[in-house]
């Protein structure tokens, strides 16, 4: 039985946990132009970050704010001491692909392969015209809102988030005009760091945090980043929510066995027509 | 050598020929390709499908299996023509999933999640073979052992040799030059379309040919895990950038490479004394460790760095005997 | 000279084994227009790639009476120096407006005003003021580079080759832009291929060959000189 | 030629193939009830007069790996029996390897039918791989028995069911269906998923949409986020089925409580006295590991190796051409109920016994008594050391 | 090597117009680049192409060259309609471009690059390109001047290296028809004038040549004819000393200048 206001709930919640999920990998690869692969780590890190921190009794909440601060300085420091000093961009690709896979296993090696649950931010059920709702996926859809009106205005509207474009489509000309281009790509890193880190923490207070857990997001972020379109937040938004509604509707009224495949034909057929996704730019060179 | 790294060395010869039919199309022609095992895939199931279900010989499945997977190619190369970059690199990722996904649908005749039974062997091994014998090899899976290897020898090189041709004549220059700048390209009066689909047509079959002898020898199985999971995938790209993208040479030794050190760190109970566990418990993390630290201090990859240390080698030495020029 | 507000002394680039230039001495004061002479590959723009901390060199740089060495182009433009580029160096998937407000990053009031300078210089710019600076044509990427380079309001202006590609009715407005740019006090440093247009321009000439000086001197006296002549030639 | 003739070294060696060591539940404890095993031979004189000596190998959960590492095994280290794998997947690719080197395999968790068929259709080929806790067949037929019995407690009548997509879980699919219309139950939904789900609330509301009394899982790999979501949604139906993860003792602390009040078919928990051996040997491993013993991972491990030593010295000999028939005919007290195995003309040859006097399977919930989890079992009523609890949200 | 296309398709086939171009438009959304433009090109001529910057110039050149094809109009190429044709085949049929913007292949020594026009455009070809076309390529270098660097890497070349690269490039393809886009900026007045030469010398072998610039000094020396267009429409078209005068050409274009 196919019924059409609880697919229309799923859709808004998953839709906007997924939207949660790229807009850190958006921010660094459609934004600032780097494709960082090892996003499926942060997300990984911040999930376990909030387990520890919870499990020492230091809350849920304290645990995501500890998860931001985690994210931001796994990215700091594999942007610092690595992607700072390459220039080819399929070596960052791989790099930070690498630096995912060491910290998976890290994980494996540290804590096993069992999933850990990390506890919701909050507990209980509200119904809203007449679909009930957790209070953890109203808390996944307003953070996801809050993340994708921020970044859209600090990218769109802001000198600093104009420099970040700038700074990845030509860092010399970038420097002529004054921008600390080193800088402005940290504070990209870092903030994609406090978003992946705290998108790793709802995912896991959702999912379970295990080790390999990045996985789904990482493949889901970069699926989104592509389908809107290289660059634009708005794609990427609308990307997450068709890619919710796909993932929702056929296990509920296809078939759970076609899951993901149907999100992934119909991302064939997209680009097939729209090389550059539905809100993409050209690619440089 | 001692017949179990005889047998190691096989497997890894296969790692080495799926990176060089990676090597040849992304790492020649700059189309990157996310999901290579396709082709693998390709060629080993069908080979390994017709063997079992209808009976035809390992040779023919194999020929056909290496067609399938070459039509593939064209059919991921037209795409190809209009995706650029991380867009085509998004395309040719999913089409590994999705084909995992039908195997899981028809566990039937694809044997789901847990693989197809071994099909026939590409050569009958029955008995110990009497010229092995003589040279000190006993038992019959020795003598397997031996003649696999050599079969795979014997592909690697065929397959080495073919690709070493193509990439060091004209086609490797217009490939590389496709790399750097289309329009140049279009502008020299090459179509480039042509040879864009030609390399991924070309990369598929080969990338199949060795996928269908994979599951006709010992060392491989016809299974989603061996030849179509992402991390096959992503291995090959890891083997190839490592080594050198666009040498061949480079992707083909470091296949091998990759396989040993891998193996020796996985089997090593040597004990790392501040931490207190053994290399083998975090061998996956030292391995990984390892692979990024190279790619880190040589970006071009191990052969590229060898090559160039070595004109640097030679040139001190030209300085040298020639001290005022 | 103590009013040097750049001296380059000594100065030699090289990248890898091929020497731009060897060994060159160089002084702008504050106010002067500048002009770089000189044949195809004589360096020029090796030169202004070094003084806006692109390049690594020997001998000194000094800009504002300190040695640039080690600082980055970003301190450089903090400093009121601004550097439009032979390649122009485009932001290509922005607006032209993106592009030009980019101009004044650093700047903070005055841009509006300093846009609606800019667009009534190059009319053309505010007519494709939302176009992809990378679809516009040659002539009008040059304008957005010089227009880039405007609303900075630098106090020192380098500009690589502005005329190359503009039609010759816009290379009589720019022309008219920079003396009134010049007129303000704005010091310029400008290398030319473009005799005329530099001739016209420059207060001190320096013709660079091979990566040296061969002459420097005011633009009047140099004017006669019988090498320049030779140079200039036709 | 045999390779398992222990070529005159003094010592007999176990080859276990285990699943992360040390970090995976599985193949943590696979390793821990081999060490067990060959403590207790050696204590007791090791076998043929010979000390028992442990080699663990990681499968790394690839067929390959498990490949390589078991032809160590059999060349290098000269083993007289392997044991352990618990992924079908990799069992699969072994099969081969097993026969080709004609060495005892003692399973240790993989459950797909499957493998017993490889054995009836080339006996003589596959003869050497012993599997002394049989396969899913017998999970769903004590799971079909649970429905019943909730049928009569509980008011169960419409069911669920709901397979990973993984070859031991077709029978899940194919047979439970039928098995549970049988006994009288409604079987209202049924469907295989991939096994990289994380998002199972479409599927729970289709399962409620239906009005399900109680969905029956099968899983080895999504437990936590079903788990969660199960309990967090508030589901409206009962969880039973075979969900490998819980049966882990230790689950109930990694899933932070989230598993309470599911229910798992499982081969014993240590709180069964399946025989009054179970009880002992749960509490001497975890005197041991500081932790129950986890599914036919410790329980069949240890079991399969004590048959096979014990089968040894009955014979005289490890040389696997004699064990085989020995090891087919032999009838053992193991930790879980007597062991012998399906004859060769069986439909699943050298799989263990199931029924009256053979081993059984129970099914438990996890129940939670002062802040602790404990495993309850709940089915057969004649092994029942709790009730069913139902879910407060219910 | 390339055999150049000669069949005319009946009586469109002016004999002496190398190219014809009948009301091409192209438009990039809603900016109209080139407007309904007609004009010809003669056989052995130099014509001179002008207009202010963003006239559509460029954008008539990707149009002919078959970089893109155009919204509307017809382009003949000996009496051929070839309108909308891949510009591989077109660069075949023996119209080969220089861009403005220079796109080298940063990968490969200067000889290289010129050498990539001389390779076979099939996928079996046994011809070894090397062998028999180094020497032809060695050629190429030396007559666009860039003998003394053809082992040099592209970054290493100066400002008007790359121009003569780009010129040897199309001169590789052997073609009939040379477009060239701005081949004077930027160079000094002693290099314009080798520059020039060198297209004289062209079209003394029988090339016929339509060349865009702003350099007026260099341009109008060169051509014998020039066609003016603003706005993608055309607004004058005569000899040099005709264009020079024209009050059109003067308000839109010239200014003061001359
Ligand atoms: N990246 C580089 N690598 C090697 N050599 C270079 C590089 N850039 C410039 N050169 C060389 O340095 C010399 C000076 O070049 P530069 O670009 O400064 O000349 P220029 O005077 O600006 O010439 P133009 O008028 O053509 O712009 C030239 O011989 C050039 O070949
Ligand atoms: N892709 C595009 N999208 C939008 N407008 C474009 C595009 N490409 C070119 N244009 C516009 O078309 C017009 C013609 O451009 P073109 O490059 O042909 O000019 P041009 O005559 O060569 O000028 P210049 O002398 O400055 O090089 C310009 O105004 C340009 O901005
Ligand atoms: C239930 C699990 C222990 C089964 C195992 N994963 C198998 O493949 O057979
Ligand atoms: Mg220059
Ligand atoms: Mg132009």
């Amino acid at each position: 039985m196919v019924d059409i206001v609880s697919i229309g709930a799923n859709t808004i919640v998953l839709g906007s946990l997924y939207a949660l999920i790229a807009m850190g990998f958006t921010l660094i690869f459609g934004v600032a132009g780097q494709a960082n692969l090892a996003h499926g780590g942060t997300i990984t890190i911040g999930a376990f970050t909030a387990w520890y921190v919870a499990g020492l009794g230091g809350g849920v909440w304290v645990g995501l704010a500890a998860a931001t601060v985690t994210g931001a300085l796994f990215h700091v420091v594999l942007y610092r001491v690595f992607v700072r000093h390459i220039d080819n961009p399929v070596n960052v690709l791989i790099l930070t692909l690498l630096a995912w896979f060491v910290v998976e296993y890290s994980f494996l090696a540290i804590i096993g392969s069992e999933p850990r649950s990390v506890p919701s931010l909050l507990g209980g059920t509200t119904s809203i015209a007449g679909v009930s709702f957790l209070y953890n996926n109203l808390l996944i859809f307003v953070l996801s809102w809050v993340f994708i009106g921020a970044l859209f205005g600090f990218v769109n509207y802001t000198k600093t988030g104009q420099a970040i474009i700038a700074t990845s489509m030509n860092e010399r000309g970038a420097a002529l005009v004054g921008i600390k281009t080193d800088n402005i790509t940290l504070l990209t890193w870092a903030l994609a760091g406090v978003l992946a880190g705290s998108a790793g923490v709802l995912y896991g207070s959702f999912r379970a945090a295990s080790w390999d857990m990045g996985m789904t997001p990482l493949v889901l972020a970069f699926a989104i980043v592509i389908l809107g379109g290289i660059g634009s937040i708005r794609g990427s938004v609308i990307a997450a929510y068709i890619i919710g509604f796909l993932e929702v509707f056929t296990i509920s009224a296809v078939s759970p066995r076609l899951s993901g495949m149907t999100a992934l034909l119909v991302i064939i057929i997209v680009l097939l027509v729209k090389p550059t996704g539905l809100y993409g730019r050209e690619l440089p060179g | 050598m001692p017949i179990l790294t005889l047998r190691q060395l096989t497997a890894a010869l296969f790692l080495g020929m799926f990176a060089m039919s990676w090597d040849y199309v992304s790492g020649y022609t700059g189309q990157l390709s996310f999901g290579h095992s396709m082709f693998f895939g390709i060629g080993g199931y069908t080979a390994a499908v017709l063997n079992l279900e209808l009976g035809i010989s390992p040779l023919l499945g194999i020929l056909i299996g290496t067609i399938a997977a070459g039509i593939a190619g064209i059919i991921v190369g037209y795409p190809a023509l209009r995706l650029k970059g991380p867009y085509l690199g998004l395309i040719t990722l999913i089409a590994p999933i999705v084909l995992v996904q039908i195997v899981n649908i028809f566990p039937g005749t694809l044997g789901g999640d847990a693989g197809l039974p071994s099909p026939a062997g590409l050569i009958p091994v029955d008995d110990t073979i009497a010229v092995l014998s003589t040279i000190g090899f006993e038992t019959s899976f020795e003598h397997q052992t031996v003649v696999y290897y050599y079969v795979a020898l014997f592909l690697f090189l065929a397959i080495y040799a073919l690709f070493y041709v193509f990439t060091r004549s004209y086609i490797g220059s217009i490939f590389t030059a496709i790399r750097e700048d289309e329009d140049a390209v279009r502008s020299s009066g090459i179509n480039v379309a042509k040879f864009k689909v030609f390399a991924f047509t070309m990369s598929g079959t080969i990338g199949g040919l060795a996928g269908a002898a994979f599951v006709h020898t010992p060392v491989g199985e016809p299974s989603v895990g061996e030849l179509l999971y992402i991390v096959v995938s992503i291995e090959v790209v890891i083997v190839s950038i490592l080594g050198g993208m666009g040498t061949i040479t480079g992707p083909a030794v470091a296949g091998i490479a990759y396989y040993f050190v891998r193996d020796a760190l996985q089997t090593s109970s040597l004990t790392i004394p501040l931490l207190d566990v053994t290399v083998g418990h975090i061998s996956m993390v030292l391995f990984f460790s390892l692979a990024l630290l190279i790619l880190f201090f040589l970006p071009k990859g191990i052969l590229p760095w060898l090559e160039d240390l070595s004109h640097e080698l030679a040139e001190r030495r030209t300085d040298q005997t020639e001290p005022t020029s | 000279m103590t009013d040097s507000l750049l001296s380059v002394s000594d100065l030699t680039v090289s990248y890898g084994k091929v020497t731009a230039l060897k060994g060159i001495d160089i002084d702008v004061k504050s106010g002067e227009t500048i002009g770089v002479i000189g044949p195809n590959g004589a360096g020029k723009s090796t030169l202004v790639d070094a003084i806006s901390g692109f390049l690594d060199y020997e001998g000194s740089i000094t800009y504002r009476g300190q040695e640039i060495a080690g600082s980055s182009t970003q301190t450089l433009v903090e400093n009121g120096l601004f550097y439009c580029t032979e390649r122009r160096d485009l932001f290509g998937q922005m607006s032209v407006e993106q592009n030009l407000r980019l101009g004044s990053y650093l700047n903070n009031g005055g841009e509006d005003e300093r846009l609606a300078e800019v667009f009534e210089l190059f009319p053309r710019l505010e007519e494709r003021r939302s176009q992809e600076a990378e679809s516009l044509s040659g002539g009008e990427q040059q304008m957005l580079s010089l227009g880039r380079g405007l609303m900075s309001d630098p106090d020192f202006l380098i500009l690589d080759e502005p005329s190359i590609g503009l039609a010759p009715v816009v290379l009589e407005d720019i022309s008219e832009a920079l003396t009134a740019i010049t007129e303000l006090d704005v010091t310029v440093l400008l290398c030319e291929q473009n005799i005329t247009f530099a001739l016209e321009h420059a207060d001190r000439l320096y013709l660079l060959e091979n990566g040296a000086v061969r002459r420097s001197g005011a633009t009047e006296s140099l004017q006669s000189d019988e090498f320049v002549e030779s140079y200039i030639g036709g | 030629i045999g390779g398992s003739d222990n070529g005159g070294s003094d010592s007999i060696t176990i080859g276990l193939l285990a699943f992360e060591p040390g970090s995976a539940p599985q193949g943590t404890a696979q390793e821990q009830a081999a060490e067990l095993a060959v403590s207790d031979l050696n204590d007791d004189g090791g076998i043929l007069g010979e000390d028992v000596e442990l080699l663990v190998s990681n499968t790394q959960g690839s067929a390959s790996t498990a490949s390589d590492r078991y032809l160590e095994f059999v060349t290098d280290d000269n083993v007289d029996i392997t044991a352990g794998v618990f992924q079908t997947e990799v069992m699969t690719g072994l099969m081969s390897d097993i026969a080709d080197h004609q060495t005892i395999h003692m399973s240790g968790g993989h459950t797909s039918p499957t493998i017993a068929e490889m054995l009836a259709d080339d006996y003589e080929q596959y003869k050497y791989q012993f599997r002394p806790y049989g396969n899913a067949t017998h999970w769903i037929e004590s799971i079909t028995d649970l429905a019943g019995h909730m049928q009569d407690e509980e008011d169960w009548e419409r069911i669920a069911i709901l397979a990973e997509e993984y070859e031991w879980t077709q029978s899940f699919s194919n047979d439970l269906p039928d098995m549970i219309e049988d006994a009288g139950l409604e079987v209202v939904y049924n469907q295989r998923y991939p096994s990289d789900t994380e998002n199972f609330t479409p599927l729970f509301d289709n399962i409620e949409s239906e009005d399900a009394d109680a969905v029956v899982m099968a899983q080895a790999h999504t437990a936590g986020p079903a788990m969660i979501q199960w309990r967090e949604e508030e589901r409206e139906f009962a969880m039973c089925g075979q969900i490998s993860q819980i049966i882990d003792p230790g689950s109930y602390e990694s899933f932070d409580g989230d598993n309470e009040f599911a229910i798992s078919n499982a081969p014993a928990v240590h709180t069964a006295d399946l025989t009054d051996q179970t009880a002992d040997f749960a509490e001497r491993y975890n005197d041991e590991f500081d932790v129950y013993p986890n599914d036919a991972f410790s329980y069949a491990t240890y079991d399969g190796l004590m048959m096979w030593a014990e089968v040894v010295e009955q014979e005289d000999t490890t040389d696997a051409e004699d064990i085989v028939p020995a090891l087919a005919e032999a009838s053992y007290e193991g930790t879980r109920g007597v062991i012998e195995f399906n004859d060769q003309d069986h439909e699943f040859p050298h799989d263990a016994r199931f029924g009256e006097g053979y081993l059984q399977r129970i099914n438990f919930q996890w129940q939670e008594q002062d802040g602790e989890g404990i495993q309850e079992v709940i089915h057969p009523d004649g092994l029942a050391t709790a009730d069913y609890q139902e879910p407060p949200w219910f | 090597m390339s055999t150049h296309s000669t069949q005319s398709t009946g009586d469109e086939g002016q004999t002496d117009d190398v190219l014809r171009l009948e009301d091409v438009t192209k438009q990039f959304g809603n900016v109209t680049a080139v407007d309904n433009l007609s004009f010809a090109v003669r056989e052995g001529e130099i014509l001179g192409f002008i207009g202010p910057n963003g006239a559509g110039k460029s954008t008539t050149f990707d149009c002919v060259s078959g970089t893109m094809a155009p919204t509307d109009g017809t382009i003949y190429y000996r009496g051929e309609d070839v309108t909308g044709r891949p510009q591989h085949e077109l660069v075949k049929a023996g119209i080969a471009r220089t861009y403005q913007t220079f796109r080298p292949l940063n990968d490969r020594t200067v000889l290289e690059n010129v050498a990539l026009s001389q390779v076979p455009d099939s996928l079996f070809s046994r011809s070894d390109f090397r062998a028999d076309t180094e020497e032809q390529t060695r050629e190429i270098c030396e007559r666009v001047g860039l003998g003394d660097v053809t082992s040099q890497m592209p970054d290493e070349l100066p400002h008007a290296g790359l121009l003569r690269l780009e010129i040897g490039r199309a001169l590789g393809t052997e073609p009939d028809l040379l477009l060239v886009d701005e081949p004077f900026a930027g160079l000094t007045t002693e290099e314009i004038e080798r520059t020039a030469d060198l297209f004289t010398s062209l079209r003394d072998d029988g090339m016929t040549l339509v060349v865009i610039d702003h350099n007026m000094h260099g341009l109008l020396e060169l051509v014998d004819r020039v066609i003016v267009i603003s706005f993608g429409e055309k607004i004058a078209a005569g000899t040099p000393a005709e264009i020079r005068n024209d009050p059109t050409v003067q308000e839109a274009y010239l200014g003061g200048e001359l």
